[in-house]
């Protein structure tokens, strides 16, 4: 077999990673071993491979001993293949003549008996070495990369990398699922620990995103569908109609005054159901598009076919409520006596068209090179604690809600009051960590709660004078200028109590208690159980992944880790990017994080897409199938096994691998019937002899 | 082979250490593997990975040779069904592993010898459970060595 | 002067052999052009004969039939040590064929079914064979019965194979010609061509370029479809694994392929790589369906290891 | 499960001693609901309490020879009306099945006393069955003395809820409640409804026993409940059995129906007044007898 490549001299390097590897197993040891097996050449162990001198040690020791094969084993092939096929090549071998052993995160680092580590390691490395014998040289295929550049999700995170991109002169197509980009920090009111405004700061960005000549923006749009590979993308997205054209509608919004319902009715999304809207609306103020949504759920001209739906539900019995009792609001009623909707929203657009209720949905497909995901997070759900009293207790609020609450243009204009809209509170109780560092919800710190729950014991204390009472695990202040603010807080005369909150309760134990909601927790500072009685109690809720992010990442083939966010291809080498290239991850739909990580993450997710733009394609691993034609009978076993339909079927009965469609799983290769199907890089007698070489001493 | 079958002698000789060949995707299960290692988690050394881009390129010729080369047990590490980063390899893994365990037991091979694990990138955690649980039931199986020599003796 | 060929049977049903004879009229071409020197099936040699032979004064010895007792081990060796060429023919020779699912067994299970339980059998007194037996003063001897049993390659080193259960008379009438024509190819070859049966397959057209399979079926258990491929009619036919060079026989006699002809060159496991295509195709990724899919092939080391099972990485059951 | 098909009836101990009421109630309202009850045969101490306590071994022995019997029938659905027996029968199940050392233990002992194992037994509070396999509706529908008491209390206690939910939400449990509005009672949000009655600290640590019953009569009435409605026999019993020493405690006279969900409900649906154990009630006999209509002589023969 060998001699099919000439005379075979392999070179075989162990290495130390200073004590990483060499605490726990024997590199000298393993390195001797290998020296005495057939074909090997040089074989040395040493502390640093991937620094420049061990990487010169290859070099030099191709061309002074006339290697043709190297083995290194050292980290995951996941790390330093590139690095030691560089280093290959550098010494003038083609790369593929390389293979690397895996002994530190699959050895040194998870195994403590020292023989048995240093017995693993040479039994890969004497598989290795008689692998890489057979080994073929290959060159990789260049991929071109397409410029265009999809961003999913207008938070901050999406709004800063689009902004980036545009900037940069690349096309980029800004989705939001939303009506409005802008995500969470648009509903925010101050930013910690600066305290400037949120909006301030944002709406200029958001405003910059719809003036960009370079951003496409599809709001309240969902990507349907994504095929393709790095560089080239297939991307369809779903643009749900507002029944209000954006080219047409001039953002005058005369059609939300003039819609029939005068009051404002319905649960207002944005300003976390504590205000209304109307069935035409506008998120908030500063939106981005500025253009009305019409919803269908509430608007009147939708509600005729429901009610046919209803009434025909009613004849098939579906529907338990007897006749006549209409069990929808009497509002409803009212309306199928009236019929159909005025429409006063058309009249007042006039001759703009802007409005037409026959809009359809509109499928949108684009090619783009690169795809970065910024689909944020969805806060914690209070209810999921009943011992909080959220839902049950009106005045606990959840954290959003009070951003809301004592923002200038949320739905109370600033002013705090509690839910019967009149009364300011007294006293308020802040409870850090509802939803993280909990086994019975989420483990993890949601990273940002600490801050923004000193924020806004600022602002309350601001807005209303009262006393407010922090309740936090431990108090985590880790950030420029962090600590600083709390030791402010702290002089600003707010209560801090070290205890997780049992229970808020409105049980009454000593008539101060009266009419309160009560906090019974254990200060574990003055190591006792306290009641303390407050008018509002704040619930600082973490960060989840989307309920729908296992979607989403199947939808772009991505990894979810265990917490539901999505995973990064190396928690500190590569933060942003996934295992499938081209797709990069920016903001909280990575990890909960703060504002500032968030748009320092978003602009290196950008820089890693331009990165492969300028560079003008991509470089695949030439693993892909191929067909040994003399030797294929035609069987088609393997043509519906391709997930990518990479394989044809020829005129002359044989099958045929289009190596730019073929990712290389193998899965065919497997299945062919005589063998004449082979993958690159993963050769059957590659692979016997790797199995035979773990096994077998030689 | 010799080697193997004096090591394999003695190796019974002494406390038995089950050596296991596992077959890891590239995607998933290797990099869970990886994860385990950067998260010091702590399992036994039996076992001797070889990489594979995706479970589907499993061809069973890989696992009958891995038997009869001397492993005591046979792992296979995938993505999760429907997690795949080739979109199905795992199933079509799925579908030859069921095919061949019934062939690999026919042969004497008992089952907890064989086994798939699907075993996401994320799952460092169970990446060590599964084999500290493999090695112990392989153990308890004691050694396969099919490669060790049978005695032929001509005579009835 | 003719050269020397010599034709023996180990253990094999005699099918080869019906295969020379098959050669028909050729067969005195062949006659014509070679000396036999040993066909115990045919004429009447006896052992000390072929040992009185000069070493490689034999041109070619073809051996068909498996390894299975120590007096087929001896003839294998004494042939090998006479005949320049030896030449392994019909699937029993190269693969342990038919005889090689014994390799599921061993020796006593072997007797205990032939002399015990067999229905045809009535051996009250539980006598089973013997290699040494003492009868009224005379010693009578059998062969030793081996537990495994070994395709020829595994006894002697073999020059050539000519597969098939039996081989054509074709390819004997080839392998004949090659050889007096010195065009015998490189050592170890298979004599029939390197490609699966498909690529001959009267039926190849009908095959679909997506076979799902979500039902297997056994051959008495439809109307099989004279035109269809035998595998889109849910038949475990082997074709797609399976040399060619039987002018698909079986295909024509409307029964799926078994597998007697062994896998091409690139093929290890034959059984392994064959179980791996059908499998492939069962149309299910859920794991209970497929379950019961693959539940349809009652016997899968029987039918995918039918010809192969001595030569197969397993080789035999552990018992 | 097929409520026709009735129940396996665990009464343990305190049905048959404090508890007598909630027994005679329990059975006069599956009466009135046609619903059989089946006294499970020869059971025994369902090995709460001190057992639990003590001795977990012997206590999951004790509630398996009762599941073991209860696996025999072919009516698998076993009852037991008090929380304590209820929690001790479920954790057995739950702990045989997931801990190894639990399930040697019981089989182990199982064996000794030549007992068969307990597979596919439910055991399911009364609550729960009112709840799901008689349903509101039925309730609504049999009610035939709609509720004209005061306000009501409904207290769950807490072995009854958690650490299973089977029975209820564990922190914010409402199907009593849900049970009272369906006869026309209107509950109160009592947010004590699952703390602590004290359990047996009113026997062992008296004092700090009384106090915990104290703080929940107080709360029911701050919040405006005339009557508390139990589930459980201890519960029922320290805050009934107390109230005058906590009101001379207190210095605030409590004078509060403790009744159980099972007397409501039977007299709502028509049940025999006499039959219900009314008349065992200790406080708030003033109520009683203008709620339920009891006849001084009913009340008299307590």
């Amino acid at each position: 077999m060998p001699e099919r490549n000439g005379a075979v001299r392999v070179g075989v390097y162990v290495c130390h990673c200073g004590s990483n590897i060499a605490g726990i197993v024997d590199c000298k040891e393993v390195a001797e071993y290998a020296a005495g097996l057939i074909h090997v050449v040089v074989s040395r162990d040493y502390k640093y491979m991937c620094s420049d001198p061990g990487q010169d040690l290859i070099r030099n020791d191709i061309q002074e001993h006339k290697l043709n094969r190297i083995v290194v084993a050292a980290c995951s092939p996941h790390l330093h293949e590139h690095t030691f096929r560089v280093a290959t090549a550098n010494g003038g071998l083609n790369p593929y003549y390389m293979t690397m052993v895996n002994i530190r995160e699959q050895d040194s680092w998870v195994h403590t008996d020292r023989q048995a580590a240093t017995e693993k390691a040479s039994d890969l490395v004497r598989a290795a070495i008689r692998r890489v014998v057979l080994q073929r040289p290959l060159e990789k295929a260049r991929v071109p990369i397409d410029p265009n550049v999809l961003v999913v999700g207008g938070g901050i995170a999406g709004i800063h990398a689009a902004l980036t991109l545009a900037n940069a002169g690349k096309h980029v197509y800004l989705v939001e699922r939303e009506a409005t980009i802008g995500g969470h920090m648009a509903m925010f009111d101050k930013t910690f620990p600066t305290l400037d405004c949120a909006a301030c700061i944002l709406t200029p960005k958001m405003s910059a995103v719809k003036a960009h000549p370079n951003i496409t923006l599809w709001a309240y749009s969902d990507v349907e569908k994504v095929d393709g590979y790095v560089g080239n993308y297939k991307v369809r997205v779903r643009r749900r109609t507002r029944y209000i054209r954006e080219d047409l509608c001039a953002g005058c919004q005369e059609c939300i005054e003039a819609c029939v319902y005068k009051q404002p009715k319905f649960a207002d999304e944005f300003n976390q159901g504590l205000g209304k809207r109307r069935p035409i609306y506008l998120p908030f103020p500063q939106a981005i598009p500025q253009t009305p949504v019409i919803d269908r759920d509430t608007c009147i001209e939708f509600n005729e076919p429901r009610k046919i739906r209803w009434l025909t539900s009613l004849s098939q019995g579906a529907f338990s409520a007897p006749r006549g009792q209409c069990c929808l609001s009497p509002h409803f009623a009212r309306l199928w006596k009236s019929g159909k909707c005025k429409k006063t929203c058309l009249e007042a657009c006039g001759d703009r068209h802007a409005i037409d209720f026959k809009l359809q949905d509109q499928l949108e497909e684009i090619k783009v090179g690169t795809i970065i995901l910024a689909t944020g997070f969805q806060p914690f759900d209070a209810k999921r604690i009943p011992y909080y009293g959220y839902g049950h207790y009106p005045n606990v609020y959840t954290s959003l809600e009070i951003e809301r609450l004592v923002n200038a243009s949320g739905p109370a204009a600033g002013e705090v009051v509690l839910r019967d809209g009149k009364t300011v509170p007294k006293s308020i109780g802040i409870i850090h960590c509802v939803g993280s560092r909990d086994e019975n919800t989420n483990r993890w710190c949601s990273r940002v709660c600490c801050m923004y729950s000193l924020k806004l014991a600022h602002l309350l204390k601001e807005h209303t004078g009262a006393d407010i009472f922090n309740f936090y695990i431990d108090m985590r202040t880790p950030g420029k200028s962090f600590e600083e603010f709390y030791q402010r807080l702290l002089s600003e005369g707010v209560h801090f109590i070290r205890g997780k909150v049992a229970e808020v309760t409105d049980w009454v134990f000593d008539p101060s208690e009266e009419g309160k909601l009560t906090l019974r927790v254990e200060d574990t500072l003055l190591g006792v159980v306290r009641r303390i009685p407050v008018d509002m109690v704040v619930l600082s809720v973490g960060m989840e992944g989307h309920q729908d992010a296992q979607d989403v990442r199947r939808l772009f083939n991505i990894t979810c880790s265990t917490e539901g966010f999505f995973q990064e291809r190396h928690p500190k080498l590569a933060p942003v990017n996934t295992f499938t290239d081209g797709i990069f991850l920016a903001g909280c739909c990575q990890g909960p994080k703060d504002i500032p990580d968030t748009v320092a993450q978003a602009g290196a997710a950008a820089a890693e897409a331009l990165a492969l733009i300028c560079a003008g394609y991509v470089e695949q691993e030439p693993n892909c199938a191929y067909v040994i034609e003399e030797e294929c009978s035609g069987c088609k076993t393997c043509i519906p096994l391709c997930p990518y339909s990479a394989i044809s079927f020829r005129e002359d009965n044989r099958a045929e691998v289009n190596p730019v469609l073929c990712k290389g799983c193998g899965t065919c290769v497997a299945a062919c019937p005589s063998g004449s199907l082979q993958q690159r890089m993963f050769e059957d007698d590659e692979l016997f002899e790797e199995i035979e070489g773990v096994l077998v001493h030689a | 082979m010799l080697e193997t079958v004096k090591e394999a002698k003695n190796q019974e000789a002494t406390a038995f250490e089950p050596r296991i060949v596992a077959f890891f995707c590239n995607w998933c299960t290797y990099l869970a593997a990886d994860l385990a290692g950067t998260s010091r988690m702590k399992y036994p050394p039996n076992a001797r990975v070889i990489r594979v881009m995706c479970s589907g390129r499993l061809d069973p010729q890989f696992i009958l040779k891995a038997f009869a080369d001397g492993a005591d047990g046979v792992l296979i590490g995938g993505c999760h069904p429907g997690d795949c980063h080739y979109q199905e390899g795992n199933y079509k893994c799925l579908r030859r592993f069921h095919l061949l365990k019934r062939v690999v037991k026919e042969m004497g091979i008992e089952d907890g010898r064989f086994r798939l694990e699907w075993i996401s990138a994320s799952e460092g955690d169970r990446l060590r459970t599964v084999m500290i649980d493999m090695v112990e039931k392989v153990r308890a199986l004691g050694p396969l060595h099919w490669n060790a020599p049978v005695e032929e003796v001509a005579v009835s | 002067m003719k050269p020397k060929v010599a034709f023996y049977w180990c253990a094999s049903c005699g099918g080869c052999e019906e295969a020379v004879v098959d050669l028909a009229e050729s067969i005195l071409d062949v006659v014509a052009a070679v000396d036999i020197v040993l066909w115990p099936v045919a004429l009447d040699f006896k052992k000390a004969d072929v040992e009185a032979m000069e070493d490689g004064s034999i041109a070619a010895a073809f051996i068909n039939g498996a390894i299975r007792t120590t007096e087929q081990e001896e003839w294998a060796h004494l042939l090998r040590r006479k005949a320049q060429t030896v030449i392994a023919v019909g699937a029993c020779a190269q693969m342990g064929g038919i005889p090689g699912l014994a390799n599921f067994s061993n020796r006593a299970g072997v007797f205990q079914t032939v002399y015990q339980e067999s229905p045809s059998t009535v051996n009250a007194e539980g006598v089973v064979p013997e290699t040494t037996h003492r009868d009224n003063g005379h010693t009578l001897t059998l062969p030793g019965f081996f537990d495994t049993v070994q395709a020829l390659h595994q006894v002697i080193d073999v020059d050539y194979f000519i597969p098939g259960c039996p081989p054509t008379p074709q390819l004997l009438a080839d392998a004949v010609a090659a050889l007096l024509a010195g065009k015998l190819p490189e050592k170890g070859a298979v004599l029939a061509p390197d490609q699966a049966l498909c690529l001959d397959c009267p039926r190849k057209d009908t095959k679909p370029e997506r076979l799902a399979i979500s039902e297997f079926k056994r051959p008495h258990e439809i109307l099989i479809d004279q035109e269809k491929c035998l595998l889109t009619q849910g038949l475990l036919c082997l074709g797609p694994a399976t040399r060619s060079g039987c002018g698909s026989r079986c295909i024509e006699g409307n029964m799926p392929c078994t597998g007697c002809f062994g896998p091409t060159s690139r093929v290890r496991d034959y059984g392994g790589k064959v179980l791996s295509a059908i499998a492939s195709a069962a149309d299910s990724n859920d794991e209970d369906q497929i379950v019961s899919i693959l539940a349809g092939i009652p016997d899968p080391v029987g039918t995918f290891y039918r010809y192969s099972l001595p030569v197969s990485e397993l080789q035999r059951k552990r018992l | 499960m097929p409520e026709n098909r009735g129940y396996l009836y665990f009464p343990g101990c305190s049905l048959r001693a404090t508890g007598v009421a909630y027994e005679e109630s329990l059975l006069e309202l599956f009466r009135v609901l046609d619903i059989p009850l089946q006294e499970l045969e020869d059971w025994n101490c369902c090995g709460a309490t001190s057992y639990m306590a003590v001795d977990e071994g012997s206590a999951f022995l004790l509630s398996a020879r009762n599941l073991s019997i209860a696996g025999q029938k072919e009516n698998h659905d076993l009852m037991p009306p008090c929380s304590a027996c209820y929690l001790v029968l479920r954790k057995t199940q739950d702990y045989v099945a997931h801990y190894p050392e639990a399930r040697r233990i019981v089989e182990e002992g199982l064996k000794a006393a030549e007992l068969k194992p307990f597979n596919g037994v439910r055991v399911r509070h009364p609550l729960e069955i009112l709840y799901n396999d008689v349903g509101l509706a039925r309730i609504k529908a049999q009610t035939v003395r709609k509720w004209q008491g005061g306000k009501i209390a409904c207290y769950y206690g807490c072995q009854a809820v958690r650490p299973y939910d089977e029975v209820d939400r564990p922190h914010d449990p409402i199907r009593m409640d849900e049970l009272m509005r369906a006869v026309g009672a209107e509950t109160v949000d009592y947010s004590l409804k699952t703390k602590c009655c004290g359990g047996s600290l009113t026997g062992t640590i008296h004092d700090v026993g009384v106090w915990l019953n104290y703080i929940l009569l107080k709360e029911a009435v701050r919040k405006g409940a005339e009557a508390i409605v139990t589930i459980c026999p201890l519960c029922q019993f320290n805050l009934d059995a107390y109230q005058s020493e906590i009101s001379k405690e207190a210095g605030k006279a409590f004078d509060v129906p403790i009744l159980y969900f099972t007397q409501v409900l039977g007299w709502a649906l028509g049940g025999d007044p006499k039959a219900l154990g009314l008349h065992r009630s200790i406080g708030g006999r003033g109520l009683v007898r203008k709620w339920f209509s009891v006849s001084q002589e009913v009340l008299a023969h307590a």
